[in-house]
């Protein structure tokens, strides 16, 4: 599991994926992987006192994939990873679907725990995504978060 | 030719995703964004004034005293939502 | 969401089973969750220059559910939890088997990031399971490790 | 009557999974231990006073100075290397 064996995905993509199928795909990195660090990010039913309905999702095709592989290989420098897994989906997502899928394979537990949270960290704040929501009083383009550069700015 | 690609609210806001335009004499992004607003009035300076304003050239973010050339593909969004 | 909510499954079971399955449940918890961070563990094929053939896993019934149990219970004082499912395997797993799965379902990503390391990095030192390794050379116990003491002392 | 268990290198060591004892009046563990070694040789002298002993009663962690009841159950093992 050296460094130039990590093995990158990075789909944006409308349709659902299944995790467990991610996690095969990340352990074929071979048998010095001991621990993958899974986040899955999901619509949640409630933003800011209303109940939302449902959520568009816009990115700048291109670019996108190239920030995400972008921050991938930053956090491949820093922390010794077999492979990596991100999924992000756009269109259409209601209440509790899947999001986003930052998957990580690595020998140990710590590299993976730091460098999952480092993607999805980096990824809010510097891939180009747009989330709207949709929710009983309309609909609102979602606003960036101050917590999330902060997050970000840890790192 | 510039390709110009606008995102999310900006999108909504100036109802344009996309134009094209010949590139003037040493162009940077600033000289653009304001040969735009001479052209769309108003709404086009609210948004491409804004304080929220991110720039990509040729899909790398960048600020507005970037040099633009021929060919490049500038785009005008918000901050990211994503994630 | 409130912390009375929390809802907490664990199982030490000689079974596989499917990390999706186990996201579904968690994410019954409610429309208010916003995140998954799930640790899986896995059996390594190399420990300390031998390969290894497989582990066994050995645990005192009783004593492994109810110190899981206290770790989760002390992690959802800590953060904002809905959900929090531990799976500990037993008996004898060969190289790329899911030893361990460590799923936190919360609202905000921070807390679910933080809680399933915390709740790895205790179970690593105070849930009572051995392992030991059948390598080409022979059988040994697995001995605790410094790093593992040290990661559990941070929190 | 207390029960006593051992588990993994320590069970393989005093090829002892587990083992029923009366128990005597003012009992500690450490009282215990003496007995133990007492009863059993050097063999487990080398495990019950090794540096290495985790002494749990009624599934909780505990020292050696932990007065024993009629009905404790008592476990020794090795630190412990799940995960």
């Amino acid at each position: 599991m050296t460094e130039a064996a990590i093995s990158i995905a990075v789909l944006v993509q409308s349709d659902d994926f299944d995790p467990t199928e991610q996690e095969a795909a990340l352990l074929s990195a071979g048998a010095g992987v001991g621990a993958i660090v899974a986040f899955t990010g999901y619509v949640r039913g409630h933003s800011g006192g209303s109940t939302v309905e449902r959520m568009e999702l816009e990115h700048y095709p291109g670019m996108t994939e190239n920030a995400i592989r972008g921050i991938v290989e930053q956090a491949a420098q820093r922390w010794a990873l077999g492979a990596v897994s991100v999924i992000h989906r756009v269109g259409t997502l209601r209440v509790s679907e899947r999001i986003v899928y930052v998957g990580v394979a690595s020998a140990h537990r710590g590299d993976g725990f730091a460098a999952c949270e480092f993607i999805m960290d980096y990824l809010k704040t510097r891939a180009p995504f747009w989330k709207k929501e949709y929710t009983e009083g309309g609909e609102r383009w979602v606003e960036a978060r101050q917590s999330d550069s902060e997050a970000a700015s840890r790192w | 030719m510039m390709r110009i690609l606008f995102f999310a609210d900006f999108r909504e806001q100036l109802d344009t995703r996309q134009l094209e335009l010949e590139l003037d004499e040493s162009c940077t992004v600033s000289t653009l964004i304001a040969r735009l607003i001479r052209q769309g009035g108003e709404n086009w300076r609210r948004v491409l004034e804004s304080d929220n304003l991110v720039i990509a050239v040729n899909q790398t973010i960048c600020d507005a005293g970037k040099n633009l050339v021929d060919g490049d593909e500038i785009a005008f969004y918000p901050p990211v939502t994503g994630g």
